[in-house]
């Protein structure tokens, strides 16, 4: 891969990215604005799970906290204020240092474990998120959950659409100079051989815990989003379901790449709205879910690297890691 | 000496994902002694016993293992057959002790396994010491010990040993060639050994690999005496 | 802002957009409604599908009983189908992610059949009517069915927000009609082991437990084994779905209420619902829900009705407000403050029965409109 | 004798055994000296113990008049001591080339830095190119190190810690797995360095001619205890080293490199 | 006393509940080092299937044996055509597992209905009986009875033969126990039968205990059982059994002394035993 590639990689995505912009434009119709949207925000907190799971070697069960506590501070803040732009950037300043300041305890407090311990404790410490929220109702509504007000400029469709338009590419971009700077090429070190990583001189729970708190920012910022193009929060923004949906897209997309949770989201979003649609068609297919679980599978048997990873490694020999280290290996040595 | 060859490969290639790694590999193993295969790093010896081994199947050529096809078995199949393995990054399993490491590979419970046993174990009394510990904690020439001893556990008809001789002092590697030695009177015994020293006094032939292909043979004896050709494959001079 | 030709008044064809769960663990509710929504309309139309003299259509998007779902397709029928009226949904966190967008876009929206309080209360926007009962009328009926002067009551109830509402309302009900609490116990909903809980309710004594219940992990064998009755606790709760009664028959000769079984609203459109549902499926009678998705289908219908097919949001608003209408529960009426629907629910016994193994409810009383009427909560 | 690396009464103990035991002694500045003894002597654990990656029991480390016993292997790396690993021990699904630069931008303190792009740092790139070609294995620059050859990843693996840069280096059977003809020209690298770049340099080794060859001193340990130290020839002499360690063996004749 | 006593018991007994659901997953995810989300759907799959038996036979041992058998099948289906692909590869396991768990839940409602089913103990276990001032319910104390009866049993297997030995090796190092003549494909197959097995028996023990089944059960459960195997400490089944134990007690001790926290028990108890013993309680022997 030479310098030349990189380029023209680099143009591809904004030539995409420029597409993107005029959807809009054709596809006008709210709901499938809505999905796309959601394909935006969820690609968003796929790209952050992967920071973690494609590029540090860590498999977090509890990412939803997260995007949880992004959901929450921007619609309490909304909620208590008035619906203006100034609480509502508020209301995301909250969301992002509350993100900051947990995911590094979190990250300090779990990282010392190994694998499996540390996705079970993040569980843990996410269920307890879902707890005080469905406890702490006088501010949160509990499972019932409540609906605010956005202000003027954000409460249409296109605008919203915009909004996570341009955060993507920014995140984007922004995550593929991280992963590409020599910092991001560290994180890659200790997904492959932590101890390794240490005797040549980094301090690897230093690079943990920063790659926790971009990764916990982003996530929380994801949710920003998601709660902005759903004008109503309850404690399904903590549900664990949130971080399977989370882990699927980054999977099928890809760990270890960043197109690929987006891709992901992309497609678990349509797979989603396509099958649900069958079951209009005919009624063959109200247990479409069986369909949809059937795509997982069939991903991991023609996918095994999730689509972009295979895609790369079939057609561009690039060399895609499976993202967690095999333990049999080390285990053996 | 054709009739009793106890294994014989004949032009066996073999891939490693798409890179061609072995091209022509042919050699044969006569029933009893040490045969030795010699060659620079990355010549494609490892390979070649795990081709045997079944654990990177070839693509082409025949194993042919007393009389029988073997090239198509599966790794368990051709163990049962009576080949032993010891690999060269040594195979511990890391979080089961020593004696586990032994007991897992123990194929029969009877007296003769047991007498073997102790034979090993008094051959490396560390093994004995550190019967409790798990193999993960060893130091690399006791991990060495361990997977030699739990390959002559089992009463196999051939071992295939990837440089046993790696890591261990001075001392051991000369009880390991005293055990060698003694285990060919009833084991067949294929080496890779870089350790000249050694695998110049207990092999009794040789072949030399180079770039997946054999590229010479012949008896123990005579390579010794020929310079040029240790110089040429082999780098000593 | 936008979507005004979502309410246009004169288009020829009027369509109803009802949002329900058809996967996940509440897609037997959905069933109910979809089934009783389908013969309201024919009921209240004579089966000519037209409405002051407009075809009338209906649409039913299945929610899957997550927010985000259900918020993209309620945008899909406001936007592409166009819907003059929604209807919906399962769960009340699907329903108030939708009842922002009732408002947005000037349509009217009934929910059916979920029941959280603050969907006419904080939540509440003048789009939103209710057909179905909320959770403080449930807390109403039931105290109605066993509150007296002096009764010592205590409560067990899941721990979310359900549950909550269920059991503050109730005691506020029963305290109201003099009862005493002496505890209120809430329990984890998932959890398989309430001896805790239980052992806490009898140590208490009270002379009813009230439990609010839903959800499929029921402490009703648990009670009974843990001697609840025995100590003189007369245990009381709501009778919900037909499928839930075979779990109930520990409890046969409870005194509680429910809010329909199909044999206890006497009046003619029950009669009719019960008839033409068993004709059209298989001998089936109606649920719990089927009841509401019908009074759903009833009030949009009579609502167009009376505007003359207007089917604005203003001219909706309009004529709903204090609308009273015929249902198989009998006679609701959208309250004007809170838009609830007011209506009738039924103290009952469980007894066994000869017909099904499982025990069914039997009428003890029914509780006038005004007798469950809850507290408006919307200021 | 001026001692860069210093230790006292070292000493750990894994659950009652006792795999260092004691052990005090002087590295000295810019010297060569070895470490050998049996099999489970301890030697790998006392490399670990002055690399960081066991803490001791008992007993404290010195560098440069500095007392290191608590600092962190990364710590230790940064001050100056560099190990490599008995067991292979590289990135497997990184290139070649990329295992050498993550070593070579750890010694250039390029840690940090997540803005700019990795490319943007040519000479570290050049650098971990002219180490490959150092311990010849320039062709293998872009394979994974996974699919290396045994003893392709041992040069690897000096090629690592040649990148690091570090005052002291500490090799831990370098050339085990090597193959005859790859051995020379490791130790022309290794005596290359000792020369031309002043290092001190410690090295574990079971290749009795290569200690003799390269040590200014060795030490020899035993059962986890200092048993001896000395020149090359008053080790090889000495009788309880014969009778724990060579058994005999160096005494024949024969030689191969 | 009578209060404490009753807690115990009764905390035991779900402890013993969870301890079943666990002892599978012990194997599968423990052992085998499998992440098995389809776990939930073996255990609904013995859930519905021993409940319908039962219902059609009206014989509870009858039901036992159903549900074991359709664990064992499933086992073989979903170790065959799902798992074995993916050892090693636990990203890959994550999806392909979760994607056959959907497949299992819906089908459920294919074969059986969307309908939640009401469950009784048979009627030699039903009711409950006093001891002094304490209620003891029959069916908890056959839960308790069965799951001893399970633990004896595994344990006795395990030790007893190298099966736990060659499970453990070969998960870290596949070729090397092939190389030893043993085929690790048929043990892992055989072991995720049984695995497959107990979740389908833990099914329908618990069919009973809680008074219905439903088929959303399974994820919710699964998630409990993971969270036992790990706070265990990862495949040790003494470790289960204490972990499950415990977290039985702390459900019901926390229930009725601290019921603002028992939501959160659960995770509590995750999150205090890995901060404080990080490799879980019990450190895995063969
Ligand atoms: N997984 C793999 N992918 C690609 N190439 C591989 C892989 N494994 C080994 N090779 C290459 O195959 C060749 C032969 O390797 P092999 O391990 O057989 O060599 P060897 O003779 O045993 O060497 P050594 O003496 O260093 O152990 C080497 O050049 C190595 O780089
Ligand atoms: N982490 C550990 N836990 C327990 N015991 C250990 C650990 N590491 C090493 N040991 C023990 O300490 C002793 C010394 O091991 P060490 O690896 O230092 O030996 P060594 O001298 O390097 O031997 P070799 O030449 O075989 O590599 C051995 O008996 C080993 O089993
Ligand atoms: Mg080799
Ligand atoms: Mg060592």
């Amino acid at each position: 891969m030479n310098v030349r590639s990189i380029d023209k990689s680099t143009w591809i995505y904004l030539a995409i990215a420029l597409l993107l912009f005029i959807v809009p434009f054709i596809v006008t119709g709210r709901s499938m604005q809505f999905i796309i949207i959601q394909i935006f925000i969820f690609g968003i907190f796929a790209m952050s799970y992967d920071l973690l799971l494609g590029f540090t070697g860590i498999i977090s069960f509890g990412h939803v906290m997260f995007f949880g506590i992004g959901a929450y501070s921007t619609a309490v803040t909304l909620d208590r204020f008035d619906a203006t732009l100034p609480s509502l950037l508020l209301g995301v300043l909250i969301a992002l240092v509350i993100a900051a300041i947990v995911s590094f305890i979190v990250g300090v407090l779990t990282l010392r474990l190994k694998s499996h311990f540390y996705a079970m404790l993040t569980l843990a410490l996410a269920g307890l998120f879902l707890v005080a929220a469905e406890k702490w109702r006088s501010v949160t509504g509990g499972n019932d959950g409540f609906t605010f007000r956005l202000p003027e400029i954000i409460r249409d469709s296109q605008s919203q659409y915009f909004l996570c338009l341009i955060s993507l590419i920014l995140i984007f971009f922004g995550l593929r100079r991280l992963t590409n700077s020599p910092f991001g090429k560290v994180l890659m070190s200790i997904r492959e051989n932590e101890q390794r990583t240490e005797s040549l001189g980094y301090k690897v729970l230093h690079y943990k815990v920063i790659a926790s708190v971009v990764s916990g920012v982003i996530a929380s910022f994801a949710g920003v989003l998601y709660i902005i193009s759903l004008r109503f929060v309850n404690t399904s923004v903590f549900a664990t379901d949130v971080t399977i949906d989370v882990l699927l897209m980054t999977i099928i997309g890809g760990v270890g790449t960043l197109i690929g949770p987006i891709i992901g989201a992309g497609l678990v979003e349509f797979a989603h709205h396509w099958l649900s649609g069958l079951s209009e068609v005919h009624w063959i297919f109200e247990r479409w879910i069986i369909l949809y679980g059937t795509v997982y599978i069939l991903v991991v048997i023609f996918f095994p690297l999730g689509i972009v990873g295979t895609i790369q490694a079939k057609f561009f020999g690039r060399t895609v890691t499976k993202g967690i280290k095999d333990n049999s290996k080390t285990k053996a040595g | 000496m054709k009739r009793n060859s106890l294994l014989k490969l004949n032009q066996v290639e073999a891939y490693i994902q798409q890179f061609h790694i072995l091209h022509d590999i042919t050699f044969e193993v006569p029933k009893g002694g040490v045969t030795v295969l010699l060659g620079r790093n990355g010549a494609g010896k490892t390979t070649t016993l795990r081709t045997i081994m079944g654990l990177n199947p070839a693509s082409n050529g025949s194993i042919v293992f007393n009389e029988q096809e073997i090239s198509s078995l599966k790794p368990h199949m051709i163990a049962n057959r009576g080949i032993g393995y010891v690999p060269e990054d040594q195979g511990i399993f890391g979080d089961l002790t020593v004696g586990e490491n032994i007991r897992v590979a123990m194929k029969k419970e009877d007296e003769e396994t047991t007498n073997r046993l102790e034979w090993v174990l008094e051959l490396f009394p560390d093994l004995k010491k550190f019967w409790t510990k798990p193999g993960g904690q060893l130091s690399g020439g006791q991990k060495q010990m361990l997977a030699i001893a739990r390959a002559y556990v089992n009463e196999n008809e051939l071992l295939l040993i990837d440089e046993p001789s790696k890591g261990l002092a001075p001392i051991i590697v000369e009880k390991v060639m005293e055990s060698i030695q003694q285990m060919k009177e009833k084991t067949t015994i294929l080496l890779v050994e870089q350790n000249f020293l050694m695998a110049s006094k207990i092999g009794d032939q040789f072949y030399i690999i180079d770039d997946g292909q054999t590229v010479h043979d012949g008896q123990m004896t005579e390579l010794k005496e020929d310079k040029v050709l240790m110089k040429k494959y082999l780098g000593i001079s | 802002a936008c979507g005004d030709e979502g309410a246009s008044g004169d288009s020829e064809t009027i369509k109803v957009g009802v949002l329900l769960s058809q996967t996940g663990a509440l897609e037997t509710y959905g069933a109910q409604t979809q089934r009783g929504f389908e013969l309201g309309m024919e009921y209240a139309t004579d089966g000519t599908m037209e409405v002051a003299g407009k075809k009338i259509e209906y649409i039913f998007e299945d929610t899957e009983t997550d927010p985000t779902v259900a918020r993209q397709k309620a945008l899909s029928l406001l936007e592409d189908e166009e819907v003059d009226i929604l209807v919906g949904s399962s769960s009340s966190g699907d329903t108030l992610a939708v009842t922002p967008l009732a408002e947005e876009y000037e349509t009217v929206m009934i929910v059916e059949p979920a029941a959280a309080d603050s969907i006419t209360g904080s939540e509440y926007n003048d789009y939103v009517f209710r057909t179905a009962r909320n959770s403080s009328q449930d807390a109403f009926a039931a105290a109605a069915a066993v509150a007296g002067e002096g009764v010592k009551i205590a409560t067990l109830a899941p721990d979310y927000s359900f549950g909550h509402d269920g059991a503050k309302a109730f005691i506020a009900a029963a305290e109201e009609l003099g009862a005493e609490l002496v505890l209120e116990e809430y329990a984890d909903q998932a959890a398989t082991d309430f001896t805790a809980n239980i052992q806490k309710i009898i140590e208490a004594e009270p002379d009813y437990l009230y439990v609010v219940w839903s959800g499929a992990n029921t402490p009703w064998n648990q009670i009974v084994d843990m001697k609840v009755q025995d100590q003189g606790i007369k245990v009381t709760t709501g009778v919900a779905d037909i499928a839930t009664l075979p779990s109930m028959s520990p409890l046969v000769g409870m005194e509680g209420f429910t809010l329909y079984y199909h044999t206890l609203p006497d009046n003619d459109v029950n009669n009719w619902l019960v008839e033409e549902h068993k004709k059209k499926f298989d001998g089936e009678v109606p649920d719990l829900f089927t009841a509401g998705g019908m009074s759903a289908a009833i009030a949009a219908v009579e609502a167009i009705e009376k505007t003359d097919g207007d089917t604005s949001g203003e001219a909706l608003i309009e004529v709903m407000e204090g609308m009273s209408f015929e249902t198989p529960k009998g006679t609701m009426t959208f309250r004007e403050e809170d838009h609830q629907a007011l209506q009738e629910m039924y103290s009952v016994t469980l007894e066994e029965s000869d017909e099904f193994d499982y025990p069914v409810p039997v009428l003890k009383r029914v509780l006038t409109p005004e007798e469950t009427a809850p507290p408006i909560m919307n200021q | 004798m001026d001692a860069i690396l210093q230790t006292k009464e070292l000493t750990i103990s894994f659950g009652g055994h006792i795999a260092v035991d004691s052990v005090s002694v002087h590295i000295p500045m810019k010297k060569f000296t070895s470490i050998i003894g049996p099999n489970g002597a301890g030697k790998t654990t006392f490399f670990n113990l002055l690399s960081g990656q066991l803490s001791p029991t008992k007993g404290s480390i010195i560098y440069k008049d500095k007392d290191i016993t608590k600092h962190s292997a990364t710590e230790r790396t940064r001050l100056g001591i560099g190990r490599s690993f008995q067991i292979t021990n590289v990135f497997p699904n990184l290139t070649v080339l990329e295992n050498v630069r993550l070593a070579v931008q750890s010694q250039a303190k390029v840690r940090y830095n997540m803005i700019a792009h990795y490319r943007h740092f040519k000479s570290l790139e050049q650098k971990a190119y002219q180490l490959l070609e150092k311990v010849f294995l320039q062709d293998k620059a872009d394979s994974k190190a996974i699919n290396l050859a045994h003893g392709e990843k041992r040069k690897l693996e000096i090629a690592m810690l040649l990148a690091l840069e570090t005052e002291i280096l500490l090799l831990d059977e370098p050339t085990a797995g090597m193959s005859l003809e790859e051995v020379p020209a490791i130790i022309d690298v290794i005596k290359h360095i000792k020369q031309h770049e002043d290092r001190t340099i410690v090295l574990i080794e079971h290749k009795m001619d290569m200690i003799m060859d390269l040590s200014d001193e060795v030490l020899v340990l035993f059962h986890g205890e200092l048993l001896a130290k000395g020149t090359p020839e008053e080790i090889v002499k000495n009788e309880m080293v014969q009778s724990a360690y060579l058994g005999g063996m160096y005494d024949e004749e024969e030689q191969f490199t | 006393m009578d209060l404490i006593f009753s807690l115990l018991i009764n905390g035991l007994a779900t402890g013993m509940l969870i301890f079943l659901l666990a002892a599978g997953l012990t194997l599968i995810f423990g052992l085998m080092d499998v992440l098995n989300f389809a776990h939930g759907g073996l255990f609904i799959w013995g859930a519905y299937s021993g409940v319908w038996f039962y219902q059609m036979s009206n014989s509870f041992l009858f039901a036992i044996i159903a549900a074991i058998v359709t664990g064992l099948l499933l086992g073989l289906i979903t170790e065959k055509l799902i798992v074995r692909p993916v050892y090693g590869n636990h990203v890959q396991q994550i999806l392909i597992t979760l994607g056959f768990m959907l497949v299992l839940q819906e089908l459920i409602k294919v074969v059986f209905g969307p309908d939640q089913k009401a469950v009784f103990p048979p009627d030699w276990l039903q009711g409950s009986f006093m001891v002094g001032d304490i209620v003891i319910i029959k069916y908890r104390l056959f839960i308790i009875a069965i799951g001893f009866l399970i633990f004896f049993l595994t344990l006795f297997i395990l030790k007893r033969t190298r099966i736990g030995l060659i499970v453990r090796a070969g998960v870290m190092n596949k070729e090397m126990i092939q190389s030893l003549g043993i085929n690790i494909r048929f043990v892992f197959m055989l072991v995720f039968m049984v695995g497959a097995a107990l979740a389908a028996l833990s099914g329908l023990l618990h069919a009973p205990y809680s008074g219905v089944i439903y088929a959303e059960m399974g994820l919710e459960f699964s998630i409990l059982a993971f969270i036992v195997v790990v706070i265990g400490g990862m495949g040790s089944f003494t470790g289960s059994l204490f972990a499950a134990i415990l977290v039985g007690l702390a459900q019901a001790f926390m229930a009725y002394y601290f019921p603002a926290l028992s939501l959160a028990v659960n995770m509590l108890l995750m999150a205090i035993v890995l901060i404080f013993r990080p490799q879980g309680l019990f450190r895995v022997k063969g």
